[in-house]
């Protein structure tokens, strides 16, 4: 089961916090790893809360664990903190004036229980050097 | 014994707050508390006295280990490959002080770099319409003196500035201000109705990337031409209704963030945002002011502006300054293959750029300057750690509203490590010593 | 240091009071000297030359959080006008809102050596400092504005001039400023609501002051103190038709007042870029020039020196702490508008501007200017400037110079104005047939601005005892030329010392110089009152806190402080 | 007319900045002459024979000369900058700057250009076969004057913000264009033969835009006032007028305010 969102990304406070506590470190997996989907997109996508899902645009796939929006509703709107995890899958068009398009991205969400969610580093990493599925 | 160290700086956001408290150990060597500080603030000072913290440079080795090298190594590697470039990438910027950014565009000068900083993906699309319409802006006290209509677009305070809306715009008692918050309207227009909208009397879910429509809309309402039934997802009655909030205020402040520099339209959204403030001052009196992300991004334009006359963006490569977004700008110069070494200070692309940028970055001969381990770092060949700027080393820093503000060094740093000046004040030299000037 | 020895050029100096004779002039460690004390200098031949002290300009906008609004905001300004790095010379943009290294380099090749930046905004002084600091050569001072600062209005609003000389005292330490500017008083503040006060008795809202009570005022605080220079001020009512009548409104506060200063100054008031202030009519249809209303006031009070603001007829940058104008020129222009209003201080305002040749009012501008110096009984109170780069870049004052000594130069002017007969109709420049001489044109670029900045004892003059800033230019005056000799000569200085350093060689840029940045230090009696309302306001209104305020240290690598104590 | 032919025979590592192949700085010289003229890479200075087989003859004047440059020049940037007068012809794709500040003369670009050509144009003509990128006849970063005389012309689609500032001449575009069209202009005319996005007049003063094909988004802006019958610049037939941007500022003319109109065809 999939379901079509337009994806957004941006701060937050747990972002911010745990990106200075050390962005190699599980809290910034947690902070930013994740996908914040609207209750009503959670019951299209058939998936519960907390469920690992592959995000799938034009430009890259990445997985990340679904949460409920909690800045919502905004149905048809997914948000992916903004970090590595996000910039997967963003639009990089800078329409010539230097800023990628972070913001208004359609993506595809599908349940991917059983893959795993990278820390950062492994994320780049393996990104870096065409380790990633 | 412990001391503590009053009106100390958060070297975290273009806030800039300077009302932080911070408890040290007697001997200056560890940092103990942090009062006034927002929780972001505050960890970056903690973060400060990680035990795991590395404290010296490291080379990445061809089997994808790291290796601890000296400074001085680090150096005659940074010196190297920025000489031997033809157009090398000198990014970041933004989390270092202006007398590193000074050095660091001496350096550029030398080695024909192409000096770029944060607002490249954050404001530099501001900048885009400031350089085509201009900006009616005012200090951060204007507004806690003098503001009775804050109209946040496209921005998050709650979680990206936290401590905004009590210090300058939402909440304080200013001069002509007495009442504070119920005094003021506060109008938010996202796409999500986020914790900054749930304190505003105001919240518009604009459509996403509808953005410049809307700010279209309000112009057209001004005038008291018609509308469209719907603009943007809202209903015309309330565009009409919040435009009169704003024309019925004293003085109009409007703060805008990424939620309009990134989407769709870019400096357009930006340039309308600040057409709608100019028209506001036919009626009264506004001004409008970009979120400002990393709290020194605004002091590296401010530098670069005096030295090369751009903001951000500055290709130095034929021994003059040039300037195009669009061409000059990192992820067009990654993305299209213009550049040929890779040199961070104070800014993780790694984290925060396209990974399309980021594979190319760890395809080229490439340094990263960071006291923190970063995805950027992970790519980078070389990795210099360094003292934290504002922290355990002091030096100018300009606010969101171009106000600078002197940091202050409240702790030592880790037993010979170096600081972002000195690190490039060698590089320097040593750049010079190749050229032989 | 090394010891020069400057041979046989024509000098012109009214400190000396050598108007063109052969004489010459001897540097050692750093100060100009007897010829008798020098033991084996280099020798420069500048037989056939004119020899001059360095240049001072007494108001310019060169440093500072407006100016570099104006370097952002404009790219096209420095659109294929750059200049590449090369041997010692850092590389170069821009052309009327410079980098700080070309302005720098600029205004040494044209022989300059002391530029004040004409307006700091206190809370940005260390903006203001880190730019003069990466500007080569220049010795430089700033001037904070108090004009629309809120204690100055509250402490004059009560005719307390101890209160504010207090302030001021206190703000120029803070700031390391060098004198007190008004600009536009009391309107900036109205401008915060987005008003203004456009004559000297408009009072300000909620302060419930008048402009004329603020410039009175600070005239008595300045010399309540003796500061090095006199009060600074920029009138109301700036670039208006008929605004002429406000600027003899300005001048008047002035009257009865004498200086207080032990710097050598004559006057209490410098009212600057008189030009902009100098207009009859009540409409751009009917404006017309009142230079010679203006000068023969000027002419007849000896307490008042003026600048002139003269318009070169160029695309330039407006940029003024006077906001409400800057909106009202982008209300006319439609071109793209910066506005910087400052807590409890001040504001400003950029707008980019075309002074065409076709354009009547223009013309008109550019007469006006050169009327007033031209007007002028005498040249040590009527200094050459172009407001830069409000009515064109500092890099035309060598043109500025051609046109007041050739009525040649100017006839050609008129004779490329798309509207001759009208601006000849609207102004007096037609029927005046005097030129300037160089001892004159030596008058208003060097000894008199130094003298009404307080710097005479180091400036301005070849007097032994003076900083060796000696300028040479390869222009003979005694043999004919063609207008445009003179500003080919005045734009290249062949040769340029600065305080004692070879900064200039043969046209090039040959030393990044000794740069200093003077601030002025007075000292007054405890005023307990004033430091607690400065307390007070900085823990209620501003947003820094008073730990945070004051520049220190390495804002200013190398200052120049002069001492004034005004204790009882 | 003589012809200087152009062949690259060695491809830049990064990016070749060849503003000197114009007309105007090869007017009057030998070809060791302009073999001889400098080229950049990065920082490096090179000479155009150093990239470049040149062969033929350059005329007395640029009127007299013409280029025809040959090869992969997709790495190749400022053809034709600030030409005068004479003519280029570029048989391949090329880079950005194409045209930018050119004042006459002629460029015709047998391939696909990409941002930044005819960056503040004064005149003269600018053909491209193929597809153009953005900013095409924009202006210069800060600068209100845009395009201000000549004509540009794509055969296939063009990208984003084509005509900013635009205060004359013409762009006509034989296909598809990206969104903002026309951002601020004062005058001149763009013809869009294919369909466009959104974001078209933005902020636009004066000027006229014609859209043949679809429009996915109208500004809120622009107000629809008629329908009228078209026959310019070979585009025949009924279209429905539109008049912004209501928000922006306009000149009145005998005390009727002036507005930027923007055509969309109803039938051919």
């Amino acid at each position: 089961m999939a379901i079509r969102v337009n994806l957004i990304t941006g701060r937050t406070i747990q972002q911010g916090v745990s990106m200075e506590a050390g962005k190699e470190k599980p809290a910034y997996t947690a902070a930013c790893g994740i996908i914040e989907l609207d209750p009503a997109d959670f019951k299209k996508l058939g998936a519960f809360r907390n469920t690992n899902v592959r995000v799938t645009s034009d430009h890259g796939s990445v997985i990340v664990k679904a949460v409920e929006a909690t800045q919502g509703p905004h149905p048809g709107v997914a948000y992916i903190p903004m970090g590595p995890w996000a910039n997967m899958v963003v639009n990089p068009n800078t329409y010539s004036t230097g800023m990628p398009t972070f913001k208004g991205t359609p993506v595809t969400v599908e349940v991917a229980k059983s893959e795993p969610v990278f820390s950062s580093l492994e994320l780049v990493r393996k990104g870096c050097r065409g380790e990633l599925a | 014994m412990t001391k503590t160290v009053t009106d100390v700086i958060c070297p975290f956001c273009g806030t800039l707050c300077d009302d932080l408290e911070v408890v040290v150990s007697a001997d200056n060597k560890e940092l103990l508390e942090v009062y006034n500080a927002c929780a972001i603030g505050a960890e970056k000072f903690l973060h400060s006295q990680a035990k795991d913290r590395l404290t010296r440079p490291r080379m990445r080795q061809e089997d994808g280990s790291w290796k601890e090298i000296s400074y001085d190594e680090a150096i005659e590697y940074t010196a190297k490959i920025l000489t031997d470039a033809r157009k090398p990438l000198m990014y970041g910027w933004s989390s270092t002080n202006c007398e590193a950014q000074a050095v660091g565009s001496e350096i550029g000068e030398l080695v024909g770099a192409v000096m770029d900083n944060t607002a490249t993906v954050c404001h530099g699309t501001s900048l885009i319409a400031v350089q085509d319409i201009g900006i009616p802006s005012c200090t951060l006290g204007e507004v806690k003196n003098r503001a009775d209509r804050i109209l946040f677009w496209g921005c998050n305070p709650a979680h990206a500035h936290p401590r905004h809306m009590s210090r300058y715009s939402i909440f304080p008692r200013g001069f002509f201000t007495g009442k504070g918050h119920k005094g003021r309207k506060v109008i938010v227009i996202d796409p999500r109705p986020t914790d900054t909208a749930n304190v505003a009397d105001v919240h518009l879910q604009v459509e996403q990337g509808r953005d410049y429509e809307l700010l279209n809309a309000f112009r057209v309402a001004f005038k008291g031409e018609q509308l469209p039934d719907v603009v943007a997802g809202i209903p015309k009655e309330k565009i009409y209704e919040a435009a009169d909030l704003l024309k019925s205020g004293r003085f109009v402040i409007i703060f805008f963030g990424m939620g309009v520099t990134q989407s769709l339209g870019k400096n357009h959204n930006i340039d309308e945002a600040i057409a709608v403030t100019r028209d506001l001052n036919e009626y009264t009196k506004a001004a409008i002011m970009p979120m400002r992300g990393h709290y020194n991004v605004t002091g590296s334009g401010q530098v670069w502006g005096w030295l090369f006359g751009f903001p951000y963006a500055v290709d130095l490569s034929r021994g003059f300054a040039r300037y195009n977004p669009g061409e000059t700008t990192s992820n067009d110069l990654l993305r299209r293959d213009e550049v040929d070494a890779v040199f961070v200070l104070g800014s993780d692309p790694g984290a925060h750029f396209p990974f399309s940028s980021v594979k190319k970055i760890y395809n080229l001969p490439s340094v990263a300057i960071d006291p923190h381990e970063t995805p950027t770092t992970e790519v980078c060949k070389v990795h210099v750690p360094v003292a934290f700027v504002g922290v355990e080393v002091g030096g100018c820093a300009y606010r969101m509203d171009n106000v600078p503000i002197e940091t202050r060094k409240v702790v030592e740093p880790p037993e010979g490590m170096m600081t972002d000046e000195e690190f490039l004040r060698h590089v320097l030299a040593r750049v010079k010593e190749i050229q032989g000037v | 240091m090394a010891e020069y020895l400057i041979k046989n050029g024509f000098v012109f100096d009214p400190v000396l009071g050598i108007k063109g004779d052969k004489a010459d002039i001897a540097i050692k460690d750093g100060k100009i000297v007897e010829t008798t004390a020098l033991g084996s200098p280099k020798v420069i031949d500048a037989a056939g030359k004119t020899v001059m002290a360095g240049g001072v300009d007494i108001h310019a906008h060169v440093a500072g959080p407006k100016v570099n609004i104006g370097r952002n905001f404009r790219p096209e300004d420095k659109l294929f006008g750059y200049k590449a790095r090369s041997g010692i010379e850092r590389m170069q943009g821009g052309f009327s809102v410079p980098t700080t290294i070309r302005t720098g380099y600029n205004y040494a090749r044209m022989g300059y050596t002391t530029v004040m930046e004409a307006a700091m905004p206190p809370l940005y002084a260390r903006h203001t400092h880190e730019e003069m600091r990466d500007t080569p050569i220049l010795d430089q001072g700033a001037y904070p504005v108090f004009g629309n600062n809120w204690f100055v209005l509250e402490y004059l609003k009560n005719h307390e001039i101890e209160n504010a000389a207090a302030y001021i005292a206190w703000l120029l330490r803070a700031t390391k400023g060098y004198a007190v500017k008004v600009v536009n008083p009391g309107g900036t503040e109205a401008w915060g609501w987005g008003l203004n006060c456009e004559n000297v008795h408009d009072p300000v809202p909620y302060f419930d002051i008048t402009p004329a009570q603020i410039v009175k005022g600070l005239i008595e605080a300045n010399e309540h103190l003796g500061l090095p220079h006199s009060m600074h001020v920029h009138a109301n009512n700036l670039g208006n038709p008929g605004n002429y009548t406000t600027t003899l409104d300005t001048f008047k506060l002035s009257e009865g007042i004498k200086p207080n200063s032990k710097f050598g100054r004559d006057q209490v008031m410098h009212h600057t870029h008189v030009q902009f202030h100098s207009y009859g009519g009540d409409s751009w249809v009917n404006v017309e020039s009142k230079a010679k209303e203006i000068m023969d006031y000027v002419n007849s009070h000896e307490n008042i020196t003026i600048d002139m603001g003269q318009v070169t007829l160029d695309e330039t940058t407006t940029m003024t702490a006077d906001g409400p104008f800057e909106h009202h020129l982008t209300e006319l222009n439609h071109l793209k508008w910066a506005n910087a209003d400052v807590e409890l201080e001040t504001g400003s305002g950029v707008v980019p501007y075309v002074y065409s040749p076709n354009i009547k009012v223009c013309a008109i501008q550019w007469a006006i200017g050169l009327e007033l110096a031209l007007f002028a009984k005498d040249p040590m109170r009527i200094f050459i400037t172009t407001d830069h780069p409000n009515a064109g870049p500092f890099i035309r004052y060598p043109r500025v110079i051609k046109w007041l000594m050739s009525t040649e130069a100017r006839e050609q002017q008129f004779d490329a104005f798309k509207h001759k007969d009208k601006v000849i109709e609207a102004t007096n420049l037609a029927g005046i047939d005097r030129e300037l001489n160089l001892y004159e044109i030596a008058q208003m670029t060097r000894a008199g601005p130094a003298k009404a900045l307080g710097l005479a004892h180091m400036y301005g003059g070849l007097a032994p005892g003076l900083e060796a800033d000696v300028a040479i230019y390869d222009f003979n005056p005694n043999e004919p030329y063609a207008p445009d000799d003179i500003e080919t000569a005045f734009l290249n200085a062949e040769h340029l010392f600065k305080t004692g350093v070879q900064v200039v060689r043969d046209h090039n840029i040959a030393s990044n110089g000794n740069k200093r940045t003077l601030w002025v230090n007075a000292k007054v009696d405890e005023n307990p009152q004033v430091m607690r309302d400065v307390k007070e306001k900085f823990l209620r209104y501003y947003t820094v806190t008073l730990n945070n305020y004051e520049v220190t240290g390495h804002y200013l690598p190398n200052p120049y402080v002069i001492e004034v104590d005004a204790t009882e | 007319m003589e012809t200087v032919t152009l062949t690259i025979k060695n491809q830049p590592d990064l990016f070749l900045e060849a503003d000197t192949i114009t007309p105007d700085a090869f007017a009057g010289k030998k070809i060791e002459e302009i073999a001889d003229l400098h080229v950049y890479v990065g920082r490096e200075q090179h000479r155009l024979g150093d990239f470049f087989e040149i062969s033929g003859k350059a005329g007395a004047t640029p009127e007299e000369t013409k280029i025809v440059v040959n090869g992969d020049l997709s790495r190749v940037k400022y053809i034709g900058m600030k030409m005068t007068a004479g003519e280029v012809v570029v048989n391949s794709n090329t880079d950005m700057y194409v045209g930018a500040w050119m004042q006459g003369g002629k460029i015709t670009v047998n391939g696909d250009v990409d941002a930044f050509a005819g960056t503040g144009m004064k005149g003269g003509e600018l053909i491209i076969k193929g597809n153009a990128g953005n900013y095409l006849g924009a202006a210069y970063r800060g600068d209100w004057r845009g395009m201000q005389a000549g004509k540009i012309t794509v055969t296939g689609n063009a990208g984003s913000d084509i005509g900013t500032f635009m205060n004359g001449g013409e762009i006509v575009i034989g296909g598809d264009v990206d969104v903002h069209v026309a951002t601020h202009a004062e005058g001149g005319r763009i013809i869009i033969k294919g369909n466009a996005k959104s974001r078209l007049g933005g902020q636009m003063v004066e000027g006229e835009i014609y859209v043949l094909g679809s429009i996915d988004l109208m500004m809120p802006g622009f107000a629809y006032r008629e329908d009228v019958d078209v026959d310019v610049d070979g585009i025949k037939g009924r279209f429905a007028l539109y008049e912004g941007d209501l928000g922006e500022r306009h000149r009145k003319r005998k005390g009727q305010t002036i507005y930027a109109k923007l055509y969309q065809r109803i039938e051919a």
